[in-house]
């Protein structure tokens, strides 16, 4: 973003090849670049799985095929997913822990800068290779994001691919996750003891925990089924003496924990904003950091809440059922806490505030559906209906999409220097989540009467609320470009930022000048 | 990289090492707690038969390995230069051991080298056509300044 | 090291529960070693899961 | 705001639905017909009801917060920053809460998993793209696929009233009768729901999984595949009708009397038009969603029929194409889905429609005469 390296006079004999333009942002080893590479990254992605969000809610605005093949369609849904939570929400949390881990320390940059700069640019590959599959024969892998055999042994060159995309994107969170944890642990300022740590570096350090422990299991299952599909393996094939059911088991052991690998960065990011703008220290630190651990660890003994209809026995269904509905006691603990950490501060409403109360409240109502999803009975009932659609949705978009748009503009100023336009943003926020209410909301109305998700075409009694989800679909989608505006904005210019930006904000981040310094804490700070 | 310059009396002394918050024992834990994790997990699976998660965990906890291998040989690592009188001596303990150079100051220079303006610096202490890289824990930035400060230094 | 132990169960219980006063977690990270940390999560969990199926076996026998 | 009405909405709902039984259900989930289904549908009124509690509750106090602690108002902010006292009560009710939801629905549980003591049993096996139906006890067994015709699909005809929800030969049971269900799939996951009897089950290949329904009231209750399979998984609905028992034995034997036709036609020799006619009625239940009606399949994914070497090649090998599917591929094997006679007829079909213009036919003998081979084949394979 900002470079002040340049402004200081040396002489410069005997230099090299000068690295411009592009060389620049693929050499680059600081923490700031790739967290800026990582953000734009997350950015693109958020408009071309938008795209295929918003043709698949065209598609869905009326009864019959207008728009889309439905081979075309489970493609769309299928990619839809798997960009989403492999190329946005994890790229962009992982471009805030760039950018803030380091300044939040007092850490001149993270503990490997090359290994963090290949971890970056995998990322680009794998991209290129879902998205390029669309072209291929058969076009891109339609069997859903879960990729369930035996639907996904039927495919054709697209699922080897997306196999391959799927290791290259574990192996760059994997080189992220280890710089991540020897970053917190090991680059700390003096003084900055880990109980001072703010909790944003908390929080993702134990997704970088749970990463390490899970990524391997996916790595397995997605190479079980390339042999499977190439070598003539029988793991998930009955046939040869295999279990399908297995895939969904070692699947979910690592996409649960995956689940809170997209939502415990997004509690660090609000849990950071709060304190700021209601003047108040965060209620319950230390409890806070605890419920996290909590949620961290039940989150590897509630895997089959998503398989319930399998059909496991009544003692596997209970255990599953009461370990999954334990979790909404620390989630509860949290939610509680930033509530009370409002309770009698002295709050202001800029558009971080806006988006960090949207948070609380709306994640709270995909809490809340989650409790009813994790009664089994309900669960059996409502299972790969609209409910889970509308529920997932509401810990996805109001819960990490809204926390990584808040920490955006909390943060924006300190990264560019720039006040954002607070009138634009207050307009962005208002647009995305009334629309995003319109698109969600009434999916849960679709489930409970019966709508099967996943289906590009529906019975006559689903139509008007499929009607009322398009029109909120195309709200917020395009009121996305509002915040594509106020970030091009704000990165050309502005109002200039102080190094506090916020009255009420603290920590390090805070202490160095807006914009950062292209380097920060060369000498390490004290932290008392 | 703390406390970069410290000053005694009438002696210019300029010392880093990198950043280091956990001690040797804590990062042993750590990599054991991540190691144990995430190969008990990977037992588990093969025990059921699905042995294939086991190399990916074999293949992540190489590369943890490596990481934390990294830290440690970092970890011990200092440089040391001092300027008293017309002697400049450098100390200094590196991965591959330590070392120790006197040099004559009027027959120092300081050479910088970048393979952009700003960019990828190294600075070397040079005499008898011979350098010794210095500044190595500090990044470009810091490194240009200690190459400024060390020619302001040897100018007198 | 006795009291360590007893000291590690309860910051464990306490992380299970999800709740924590901050006196005690800046006490329990002055005397507790990681290590012992580690293995009172490890018999916390194996705990913690032993229970639940003990719950899950009581509501299989009564619920019938 | 808007989030606000929403929330109004949805509370209102359950509370009327809770209040008026069994009314409208357009906010809720849909009429129950069964015990499991209704006990079911109590419990989640409980859960929202008290869901919506802890709502009002919590997010009460925050509105009031936002309203009354702002900083335009002038209140200073306080320096609290725990209450270790209030953080235990806050962590211990929603766990007793959690408690009393826990017991109701365990209990749901058990009774759901019960699938002892059945009147009867069915065997459901699902397809790529229709679902399989054999009645164990009585011996009769039939296939069921949509009947929704594509021109409403591609919206050149007026959609009926139960558009995609109907299907050529529903499943029939009698009232008041325990009916087990034995789910199993021929090739990929599926699962088999119909909401209003509160059974739902994934079909998985290779296995057999349990369920089972009791149906309270007489009538047509309607579900659809839950499980993405491919293409067609939108296309794969499930009709139950409930009938009295006398009306269900008339059905039954009806359905034997067609099956003993069946087994007749096998016998028979058909000249070409009849096998032409026939063969089309096949091909567009079982073979258009892939290869399309105009036999052009869908390039890169589905081949094209019209012009390709097996429609146009030796007749023994596109019988035995139909007859045993291609394995590794979306093909399926039809040798046990369909008649000697419905197969001669739509390989006769596919080698004279379209491009095809071979003038052959295949009669029903020529088809047993190759399955036998392939069933002899087999077992000396294994």
């Amino acid at each position: 973003m900002s470079d002040v390296a340049h402004a200081h006079g040396h002489d410069e004999h005997g230099h090299h090849a000068h690295p411009t333009g592009l060389m620049r942002w693929l050499t680059t080893t600081n923490h700031k670049d790739i967290g800026t590479l990582y953000l734009i990254f997350a950015l693109v992605m958020l408009f071309a799985a938008g795209s295929m969000a918003l043709l698949i809610r065209a598609e869905l605005f009326k009864p019959g095929l207008q728009l889309l093949h439905p081979d075309f369609f489970n493609q769309l849904t299928t990619m839809h997913g798997l960009i989403m939570i492999f190329g946005v929400i994890m790229p962009a949390f992982s471009g805030f822990a760039n950018w803030q881990v380091p300044l939040m320390l007092g850490a001149p940059d993270m503990a490997f800068p090359r290994m963090n700069n290949w971890a970056f640019w995998l990322l680009p590959v794998a991209g290129i290779l879902l998205m390029g599959s669309f072209l291929l024969p058969g076009g891109a892998v339609a069997g859903g994001w879960t990729m369930y055999p035996p639907l996904y042994i039927q495919g054709g060159i697209s699922y080897d691919l997306t196999i391959l995309a799927v290791h290259i994107m574990g192996l760059s969170s994997i080189m992220g996750s280890i710089n991540i944890i020897t970053t917190i642990l090991n680059m700390r300022a003096p003084g900055m003891t880990l109980m001072k740590m703010p909790l944003f570096c908390w929080t993702w350090l134990i997704t970088a925990y749970l990463l390490i422990a899970t990524m391997p299991v996916l790595a397995g299952a997605v190479t079980m089924l390339l042999t499977d599909r190439n070598f003539g393996t029988h793991f998930f094939n009955a046939a040869g003496g295999g279990d399908p059911v297995m895939f969904q088991h070692i699947f979910w052991f690592f996409a649960h924990p995956e689940v809170y690998i997209l939502i415990l960065p997004a509690f660090g990011i609000v849990s950071q904003v709060i304190p700021t703008f209601a003047r108040k220290p965060l209620f319950g630190y230390a409890s806070m950091v605890y419920a996290t651990a909590s949620i961290a660890i039940l989150s590897f003994i509630v895997w089959a809440h998503h398989m319930f209809t399998v059909g496991m026995p009544a003692a596997a269904q209970l255990f599953f059922m009461f370990s999954t509905m334990l979790i909404a006691v620390p989630t509860g603990v949290k939610v509680f806490n930033w509530v009370a950490t409002m309770w009698r501060g002295s709050m202001t409403f800029e558009t971080p505030m806006l988006f960090a109360i949207a948070f609380v409240c709306l994640f709270t109502i995909g809490g809340f559906s989650g409790l009813v999803l994790a009664i089994a009975p309900v669960d059996i009932q409502l299972h790969d209906t609209y409910y889970v659609v509308a529920h997932f949705h509401y810990v996805l978009v109001s819960g990490a999409l809204f926390s990584i748009f808040a920490g955006i503009y909390y943060w924006l100023p300190k990264w560019t220097g720039h006040m954002y336009d607070e009138t634009l943003g207050k307009w962005h926020f208002w647009l995305s989540v009334i629309g995003m209410n319109i698109v969600f909301f009434p999916m849960h109305f679709l489930g409970l009467a019966g709508m099967p998700r996943r289906i590009p075409d529906y019975a006559l009694q689903f139509t008007e609320f499929n009607q009322i989800a398009t029109v909120g679909a195309f709200i917020f989608g395009f009121s996305q470009l509002i915040f594509l505006a106020v970030v091009l904005k704000t990165v050309k210019g502005g109002a200039k930022a102080t190094s506090k930006v916020w009255e009420g904000a603290e920590g390090l981040e805070w202490t160095v000048p807006s914009p950062a310094p292209y380097h920060t804490f060369e000498t390490a700070p004290v932290v008392k | 990289m703390d406390e970069p310059v410290r000053e005694t009396a009438g002696a210019y002394v300029f010392h880093s090492r990198p950043r280091c918050a956990l001690s040797q024992g804590q990062e042993r834990r750590v990599f054991w707690t991540l190691a144990a994790g995430a190969f008990g997990i990977a037992l588990g699976f093969s025990a059921l038969g699905y042995w294939l998660v086991l190399p990916f965990a074999g293949l992540e906890v190489g590369l943890l390995a490596w990481a934390f291998d990294a830290l440690r040989a970092r970890e011990g690592n200092y440089e040391t230069l001092t300027i008293e009188g017309d002697a400049v001596v450098l100390e200094w303990r590196k991965e591959d051991g330590c070392g120790r150079r006197e040099l004559n100051r009027r027959w120092v220079r300081i050479e910088s080298d970048c393979s952009a303006p700003g960019r990828h610096c190294r600075i070397s202490v040079c005499s008898h056509g011979c350098g010794t890289e210095v500044g190595q824990y500090l990044n470009d930035e810091a490194r240009l300044q200690l190459a400024a400060t060390l020619r302001s230094r040897l100018q007198v | 090291m006795a009291g360590g132990n007893l000291r590690a169960a309860l910051a464990v219980f306490w992380s299970f529960f999800g709740v924590r006063r901050r006196r005690d977690y800046d006490a329990d990270a002055q005397n507790l070693t990681p290590l012992q940390v580690v293995i009172a999560g490890l018999i916390g969990g194996v705990a913690f899961v032993l229970t639940m199926l003990l719950v899950v076996y009581l509501a299989m026998q009564f619920l019938k | 705001m808007k989030i606000m009405w929403q929330r109004t909405g949805a509370a209102l709902a359950a509370w009327g639905a809770c209040q008026t039984a069994y009314a409208e259900y357009a906010y809720n989930l849909q009429e129950p017909a069964s015990p499991i289904a209704s006990q079911v549908f109590h419990l989640h009124n409980m859960i929202m009801l008290v869901c919506l509690g802890i709502f009002v509750v919590v997010f009460g106090a925050m509105f009031y917060s936002l309203i009354k602690h702002r900083k335009s108002v002038g209140h200073q902010a306080a320096h609290f920053h725990e209450n270790t006292t209030v953080e235990v009560i806050w962590t211990v009710i929603p766990f007793v809460i959690l408690m009393g939801m826990a017991y109701p629905a365990a209990k749901v549980v058990i009774a759901m998993k019960d699938t002892s003591n059945p009147d009867m049993t069915i065997k459901i096996t699902g397809y790529q793209w229709k679902w399989g139906y054999d009645y164990l006890n009585e011996g009769v067994s039939f296939y069921s696929t949509l009947a929704t015709p594509r021109t409403q699909i591609e919206n050149a005809a007026t959609k009926g009233e139960h558009y995609l929800l109907e299907v050529d030969e529903p499943m029939v049971v009698p009232v008041g009768k325990r009916v087990r269900l034995l789910i199993t799939a021929n090739d990929v996951l599926h699962a088999w729901w119909v909401p209003a009897l509160g059974a739902k089950q994934d079909a998985i290949p290779g296995f057999i999984r349990d369920s089972w329904f009791e149906a309270d009231k007489i009538g047509t209750y309607r579900g659809q595949c839950v499980e993405l399979c491919g293409k067609d998984h939108g296309f794969m609905p499930i009709v139950v009708n409930v009938v009295s028992e006398a009306d269900y034995k008339a059905w039954v034997e009806k359905k034997k009397g067609a099956a003993a036709s069946a087994a007749a036609d096998n016998g028979k020799t058909f000249d070409q038009a009849e096998l032409v006619a026939r063969g089309e009625k096949v091909y567009a239940a079982n073979c258009a969603a892939c290869h399309q009606a105009n036999g052009m399949g869908l390039p890169g994914t589905f081949p094209a029929i019209s012009g390709s070497k097996v429609a146009t090649g030796p007749i023994d090998a596109h019988i035995e194409v139909v007859l045993n599917g291609r394995p590794g591929t979306a093909m399926a094997a039809f040798g046990k889905q369909l008649s000697d006679a419905d197969i001669a007829a739509v390989v006769t079909y596919q080698r004279n429609a379209w491009a095809n213009k071979m003038g052959d036919a295949a009669q029903p003998a020529q088809v047993a005469a190759l399955r036998g081979g392939a069933e002899a084949a087999a077992p000396a394979a294994q």
